[in-house]
């Protein structure tokens, strides 16, 4: 049967995959996926980890989890959109006007 | 949370002795802002405040006629377990009462003085904040907040002083041309302020230093605190710190009382309004001094009697040095104001001299009792004589003496109190208050037995003397003989004619005031020896052995018009002093049967007058030793060594540190990938820290 | 060990999410992104977590992925196909996925969850019914917020999607 | 569920005050004016709760120190002390932005998005649960996100927004994982359980809780802007809506001080003494950085958020050394109220400059001082205090911090050394604000004729100035909040019998 690590272990890469893509895609909308695959490894290790303590915080948290990462994603949309109304692209590499 | 039963204390009546001085500063914030409702509301609101802070003050006397007092305090610097509270005992009530009710009446007189100035609510706002000051040092209950009021009573004098900042020549002080030493010797209202502000602050550097060498040893700034556990003085006297932290304190004084040898700014601080010069350079804040020496005095006094003499004798030599100084310059001196200035500088001397005979002699009471009492008379008497002189100025337009003269016929009110308050100062002998205060400054010089004490005396005697002939001579150039050549030039378009109500009644019941203590003289000195007889032995311990003169009225009971307890040397010395200083003044400058000029027929008299005149050369020897020398010596340093070593170093510091925020800068290169990259990896290395 | 299920649902799950990074469509990242959170509701299946991965399908796959795929049409221009990475970055990105990686997954291997009696996943599921009792009662005041929360989000949304030409702006001071 | 407790109570009101404005604003024929009608109404609302927040704590209802009580949020005087704190700041960005608002497009949903996100920084220090602290994180940063980027047509704020947005939700992501961990050891998301059973967890699970605590300093540290995780401060800081820059800065800054209180340091104690001292370099590391960041910058509300950065390194010398002296936590909260105060005042006046100059650029502030007097004194006190020159507020609180830094000389090596490194970055900071200073009061610019300033801001820089002068003459009434605020820590061990405190 499953154990609990073998679900942490899938957390921690998707995790990692989450970290790869902020950290080198150019695309706003792609870094929001990026985002969306780390809420989503933090999820999983949430309900492992309710399944393996056995009581129900854990499901509830991980429903409170998802409904506010879909809160982000909504107005992280907004603010997308403004930007491409703003530049007529996404590349977040070149939104550097604010540095030093 | 606030302790709020803390500040209201004794029968609810701690909280008036805030209100004293926060009223005043509440209405110094206001001012401008009601400024904007219309100049009439702001001018009565101001007097209101000053009105205000003066009724608190009243309800306190009664406790200090029974001898109690009020002390509250709040924590207010925890940390260092420093308090605020405030300290109303039968000295300060005294004291807040003198100032509150003179500034109220000098607020009135302001309605009319200054009338019509385009910046009233910069003087408002200085006149309640100096207010305020005023009270924070008289009612704080130690000495941190003590040295707050004081900061705040120099600036409010700075900025008052160099009120009329435009440096109009009407404005200036001093006789235009005159030279002493290759100093000039008349000052703009700019620079007379700049030059209080420094000098007193010599004397602020002092205070501070006297106040943490106590903390030091103490932990506390407080009076009462202080009092309750004396350990911290016998500390300070074995290391012997005791005595120099008295006197630096004392040093504070010396600064804000134009004590000798930080004399020199009050003369250049008339250029201030005159009813500036009579609140600050005369009835409050140069008794700031007197005030604080009345009361660290009882302390030291109390904790070690027998190592602070020295202090004491500092205090008493001070005074007697300053008393004569200043008296021998005010009998040469043109100027109406300047005259006053001199005087009260002299004045205030005396006063010092009283309260530091009170440390030297046996009985402390006596000395101490005729330091204030000479305190409040002549709070009375100068804000008078001040206020009167402003008058005269109005009417004139002229601030030397030499362009005035036979303004009594036109000017009857003024010259009428001015007269009152003048014999008051002159201390003419039975009906003044004048006569009593520094006949007990005479008789407790006299029975101290301190070793010294005839040459003291002796000092006293002259400056009494001296004063007496400088007050005839001010009034007989001012009210008595012909009009000036001024006056008759400018009598076309100038009617000189008596000032507004508002101007004289003020000064008219300071005077007929002087004169009404002065007629209860005997009885009222009793009331205040009573009265400070139990303040010290309640508070301080210092108990009195009566003495001889004393005794009497205390057990018959006849206290009205016990003459017998008089000391007779004194009485005599007294009346002698002021009859002959008046008869030579008022042959010389009244009568006008001897004229001024003989003095320059000999040499000799000339240059005594010459060097009166050029103010022993204090001055110059100021300027020369405290600002052009230094300045050279800043010169010479700059040059060789600042140019090459501070300059060398400091840019490389500078260097440096642009240079590594320079690096940061870069580092932040706006993309956000790069900052998502730093954030990971910081996450890494904090992991990796912990597991370290 | 683990079972087939859950060897199939993890190479879905990380394959489509490195897809959906890695694609040269954004499109069709958006399509592999909606797998990849299927796929974690696949897990959560695996763990007898039937509502929440209802949850997840709901909320993820049928909200935000639809909104995603929606941004992705709406912004659609030819730009935003190319993927222009810079070649020292992805090296530094694959660098510190591994480290992340390996460091993260170390610690947990180091630690007592390894140990089977820990991480036994063997009792009973838990009923769907405590989630609904604990929402009501204990977690109730959170609940309050989270409304809170998406209304906030709602309102921040809107507004900033809205497009304002009828008001004459002058908001940039730059 | 007691409704009419005092955190309770704040979501209730503000909530409905906030979900009220943009529904009025629907039902107004006039769409997108009443700035206004809305700034007064949300102006209320805040005072409204300031002021029930205050006769509580006067009548001494909430609970005289931390607590861990079973639900998840309670009414205690730590939770009490943020949110009076947090509501000064709201009441000050809010009154400000009646002038800043003025000709700008909806501002329903502006001033609703501020009453939600002060609910949400409050909700944080009232919440005793990890799912409570979680959902008011989210509740404070999701309308932050969008107010961040409320100037539409301005690229600037665009972009800062994004930044904003990208830290945002990977700290949130990373806070998800750490209550993950928490949970799974611990079998609980309330956090005195937690604490609890974590003194006699295993010793092999040991690594995961202290990876936890690393993810928590990582997702709170985002928000209080330690180094490494403050890169995207500045710039947002920036960009952002002047009053949503002293939002940010003096209000969600320290709300998540009130979190990392909450969580790490409790941690701390029950878990690893060690710990402690990495808190105290990324202290050092913060305030240097913070301060040497600023020295060359030429945009104001840039050198601020450097500043600020510098200052969230002060805070934490107090948050390091809370295992080893008394003082130290108090000396960070008397901090935390400071510093929202200055900071606030301090940006709120940067936006008094650009409404009425258009400019953020420190050219544009020469000769301010004749040009907008009030606003330069303003600005001036503000940055004294931050400074930390007596005797402003601001000195005050760094006093405490040091002094208790000295304090702790005899048990941990290091704790002087954090004292030193204050007070020199104090030194060094002075460069910077002194620099705008003197461009305000020594030099003149092109222009000297007098501008007139913003009523509304103006009134709030008088408040601002009146409680920074006045609670430095005396500090004591906040200092006493502040040290009675103070998690109790010893009643924390009686509690747990077996914590390893020194």
């Amino acid at each position: 049967m499953n154990q609990l690590i073998d679900f942490v272990i899938i957390s921690i890469a998707l995790f990692s995959i989450g970290i790869y893509g902020l950290v080198v895609k150019r695309n706003a909308i792609r870094m929001i996926f990026s985002i969306e695959i780390i809420a989503n490894a933090a999820n999983l290790n949430l309900v492992a980890f309710s399944r393996h303590v056995h009581n129900v915080e854990g499901q509830v948290f991980a429903l409170f989890s998802i409904a506010i990462a879909a809160a982000e994603v909504a107005v992280a949309l907004g603010i997308i959109i403004i930007a491409y109304r703003l530049y007529k692209q996404i590349d977040v590499h070149e939104f550097r006007s604010l540095k030093g | 949370m606030v302790d709020l039963q803390g500040i209201i204390g004794f029968e609810g009546m701690g909280i008036n002795a805030w209100l004293i001085w926060i009223l005043p500063f509440v209405g110094a914030a206001l001012v401008p802002a009601i400024a904007k409702v219309g100049n009439r509301a702001r001018n009565y609101a101001a007097v209101g405040f000053a009105l205000a802070s003066a009724l608190s003050a009243a309800t306190l006397l009664p406790i200090a006629l029974d001898g109690g007092q009020i002390h509250s305090q709040i924590n207010w610097i925890p940390i260092l377990n420093i308090y605020a509270g405030t300290l109303a005992d039968s000295l300060s009530i005294l004291m807040t009462n003198i100032a509150a009710w003179i500034s109220f009446l000098i607020f009135i007189y302001s309605l009319g003085y200054m009338h019509g100035d385009k910046n009233l609510t910069r003087y408002w706002f200085f006149m309640l904040f100096f207010i305020g000051s005023m009270q924070l040092i008289v009612l704080s209950d130690n000495l941190l907040m003590v040295f707050f009021g004081w900061e705040g009573v120099g600036l409010a004098s700075f900025a008052l002083i160099s009120f009329w900042y435009h440096d109009k020549k009407k404005d200036f002080v001093g006789t235009p041309g005159h030279y002493a030493g290759g100093i000039q010797m008349w000052a703009s209202p700019s620079h007379a302020g700049l030059k209080a502000f420094l000098m007193t602050k010599a004397g602020d550097i002092m205070m501070l230093s006297g106040m943490f060498l106590i903390f030091g040893y103490a932990g506390t700034f407080g009076f009462t605190e202080l009092l309750q556990d004396q350990s911290w003085a016998a500390e300070m006297a074995r290391s012997n710190l005791l005595v120099p932290a008295a006197v630096l304190i004392f040093g504070g004084a010396i600064g804000k009382s134009a004590q000798f040898p930080l004399n020199e700014w009050l003369l250049e601080a008339m250029t201030g309004p005159t009813p500036v010069s009579a609140l600050i350079h005369a009835a409050t804040m140069v008794k700031a001094g007197v005030f604080l020496v009345a009361r660290i005095g009882p302390l030291f006094f109390a904790v070690s009697a027998l190592n602070s003499s020295q202090f004491f004798e500092v205090v008493a030599w001070v005074g007697a040095i300053t008393a004569f100084l200043l008296a021998t310059q005010a009998l040469v001196n043109p100027e109406i104001k300047k005259v006053l200035a001199y005087s009260t500088g002299s004045q205030i001397g005396l006063m010092m001299m009283g309260l530091g005979i009170a440390g030297l002699s046996s009985s402390f009471v006596d000395g101490y009792t005729s330091g204030f009492f000479h305190l409040m008379s002549h709070a009375m008497f100068k804000a008078s004589l001040f206020m009167g002189a402003g008058a005269v100025l109005h009417a004139v337009g002229s601030r030397f003496m030499t362009d005035m003269g036979g303004l009594r016929g036109k000017m009857k009110k003024t010259f009428l109190f001015m007269m009152m308050a003048g014999l008051s100062l002159a201390a003419a002998p039975f009906i003044t208050s004048g006569f009593w205060s520094k006949d007990a400054i005479f008789a407790s010089v006299l029975e101290s037995g301190y070793q010294y004490s005839w040459i003291l005396f002796a000092i006293a005697v002259m400056v009494s003397f001296m004063t007496a002939f400088y007050t005839f001579r001010m009034l007989g150039m001012t009210f008595f003989g012909n009009n000036s050549k001024f006056i008759q030039q400018n009598e076309s378009n100038q009617h000189i004619h008596e000032v507004s109500a508002v101007m004289w009644v003020p000064f008219a019941i300071l005077a007929v005031a002087s004169i009404a203590v002065g007629l209860i003289g005997f009885a009222f000195e009793h009331q205040l020896h009573e009265m400070f007889t139990s303040y010290l032995a309640g508070t301080f311990g210092i108990h009195t052995e009566l003495s001889a003169a004393h005794e009497v009225p205390a057990e018959s009971g006849s206290g009205f018009l016990g003459l017998g307890e008089l000391n007779p040397m004194a009485v005599t010395a007294s009346i002698g002093a002021f009859a002959l200083g008046a008869l030579l003044g008022g042959l010389v400058y009244m009568k006008r049967v001897i004229s001024p000029e003989v003095v320059s027929r000999s040499i000799i008299s000339r240059a005594v007058w010459k060097f009166f005149f050029n103010r022993w050369y204090l001055n110059t020897a100021l300027y020369w030793g405290a600002v052009i020398g230094p300045l050279a010596i800043y010169r010479i340093i700059w040059r060789y060594f600042e140019s090459t070593i501070i300059d060398g170093i400091n840019p490389g510091l500078q260097g440096s540190m642009t240079y590594f925020s320079k690096v940061i800068k870069a580092g932040q290169t706006g993309i956000a990938q790069t900052y998502l990259f730093v954030f990971a990896a910081g996450l890494m290395i904090i992991i990796m820290l912990l597991f370290l | 060990m683990v079972d087939a299920y859950f060897v199939g649902i993890a190479i879905l799950t990380i394959g489509t999410s490195i897809v959906a990074l890695e694609s040269k469509e954004l499109i069709y990242g958006a399509i592999a992104l909606a797998i990849s959170m299927l796929g974690i509701a696949g897990f959560f299946l695996l763990l007898d977590a039937q509502f929440v991965a209802m949850f997840q399908i709901t909320v993820y796959v049928g909200a935000v992925a639809v909104l995603v795929i929606f941004t992705v049409m709406l912004v659609r221009t030819q730009d935003l196909f190319s993927t222009k990475d810079d070649k020292g970055r992805k090296v530094g990105g694959i660098i510190l996925a591994l480290v992340t990686l390996g460091g993260v997954g170390a610690i947990f291997l180091v630690s007592g969850i390894t140990n089977p009696m820990f991480g036994n996943l063997d009792s009973d599921p838990i009923d769907i019914k405590e989630i609904g009792k604990s929402m009501l009662t204990y977690y109730s005041p959170a609940l309050i917020v989270l409304g809170l929360t998406l209304a906030g989000a709602v309102i921040g949304a809107l507004a900033l999607a809205r497009r304002e030409g009828l008001l004459k702006e002058n908001e940039s001071i730059n | 569920m007691d409704f009419l407790s005092t955190p309770l109570l704040v979501t209730v009101i503000l909530g409905s005050v906030g979900l009220a404005i943009p529904i009025i604003d629907s039902l107004r024929k006039e769409r997108g004016a009443g700035n206004k009608l809305y700034s007064v109404i949300s102006v209320g609302a805040i005072i409204l709760i300031l002021g029930i927040i205050s006769i509580r704590l006067f009548s001494g209802e909430p609970i005289p120190t931390i607590e861990f009580g079973k639900g998840m949020l309670a009414d205690d005087m730590f939770g009490a002390f943020f949110a009076i704190s947090l509501l000064i700041v709201s009441v000050m960005v809010t009154a400000s932005s009646w002038n800043y608002m003025k000709n700008k497009t909806n501002p329903a949903a502006y001033y609703s998005l501020i009453l939600l996100s002060s609910i949400g920084m409050i909700l944080i220090a009232y919440s005793t649960d990890l799912v409570m602290l979680l959902v008011a994180w989210e509740l404070m940063s999701i309308p932050t996100y969008a107010l961040a980027a409320f100037s539409k047509r301005d690229p600037i704020s665009n972009e800062a927004a994004i930044k904003y947005f990208l830290f945002g939700a990977l700290s949130s992501a990373i806070l998800v994982v750490a209550i993950g961990l928490v949970y799974g050891i611990t079998g609980t998301t309330n956090i005195g359980q937690a604490i609890i059973s974590m003194v006699n967890v295993q010793q092999d699970l040991v690594p995961i809780t202290l990876l936890a605590v690393a993810l928590f300093i990582a997702g709170f540290g985002f928000k209080m802007g330690l180094v490494p995780f403050h890169m995207w401060l500045p710039d947002a800081y920036e960009g952002a809506p002047t009053p949503i820059g002293a939002l940010l800065a003096a209000g969600t800054k320290k709300a998540g001080f009130a979190a990392a209180i909450r969580v790490i340091v409790l941690a701390v104690f029950v878990l690893h003494l060690d710990w402690s001292m990495t808190l105290a370099i990324i202290a050092v590391f913060t305030m240097t950085l913070g301060n040497l960041g600023a020295l060359v910058q030429k945009s104001v509300p840039r050198i601020l958020a450097y500043s600020s950065i510098a200052q969230a390194g002060y805070i934490m010398i107090g948050l390091s050394l809370a295992p080893y002296s008394d003082q130290a936590l108090g000396g960070s909260l008397f901090h935390i109220i400071n510093h929202a105060v200055m900071k606030s005042a301090a940006f709120i006046a940067v936006a008094a400059v650009a409404i009425t100059l258009a400019s953020y650029s420190i050219e544009k502030y020469r000769g301010l001082a004749r040009r907008m007097p009030l606003t330069a004194i303003a600005l001036s006190i503000s940055l004294l205090a931050l400074a930390g020159v007596p005797p402003l507020n601001g000195f005050w609180s760094k006093l405490v911090l040091f002094n208790s830094a000295i304090v702790t000389g005899p048990e941990v090596w290091w704790g002087p050394y954090l004292a030193i490194a204050g007070v020199l970055n104090s030194a060094l900071s002075l460069g910077y604000y002194a620099w705008i200073m003197r461009k305000m009061y020594m030099e003149e610019g092109p222009d000297m004729t007098r501008v007139k300033e913003p009523r509304a801001i103006s009134a709030v820089l008088i408040f601002a100035m009146i409680f920074m002068v006045g609670f430095g003459i005396w500090h004591a009434p906040i200092l006493d909040f502040a040290t009675n605020s103070v998690p109790n820590l010893s009643q924390l061990v009686s509690v747990l019998p077996s914590v390893p405190i020194k």
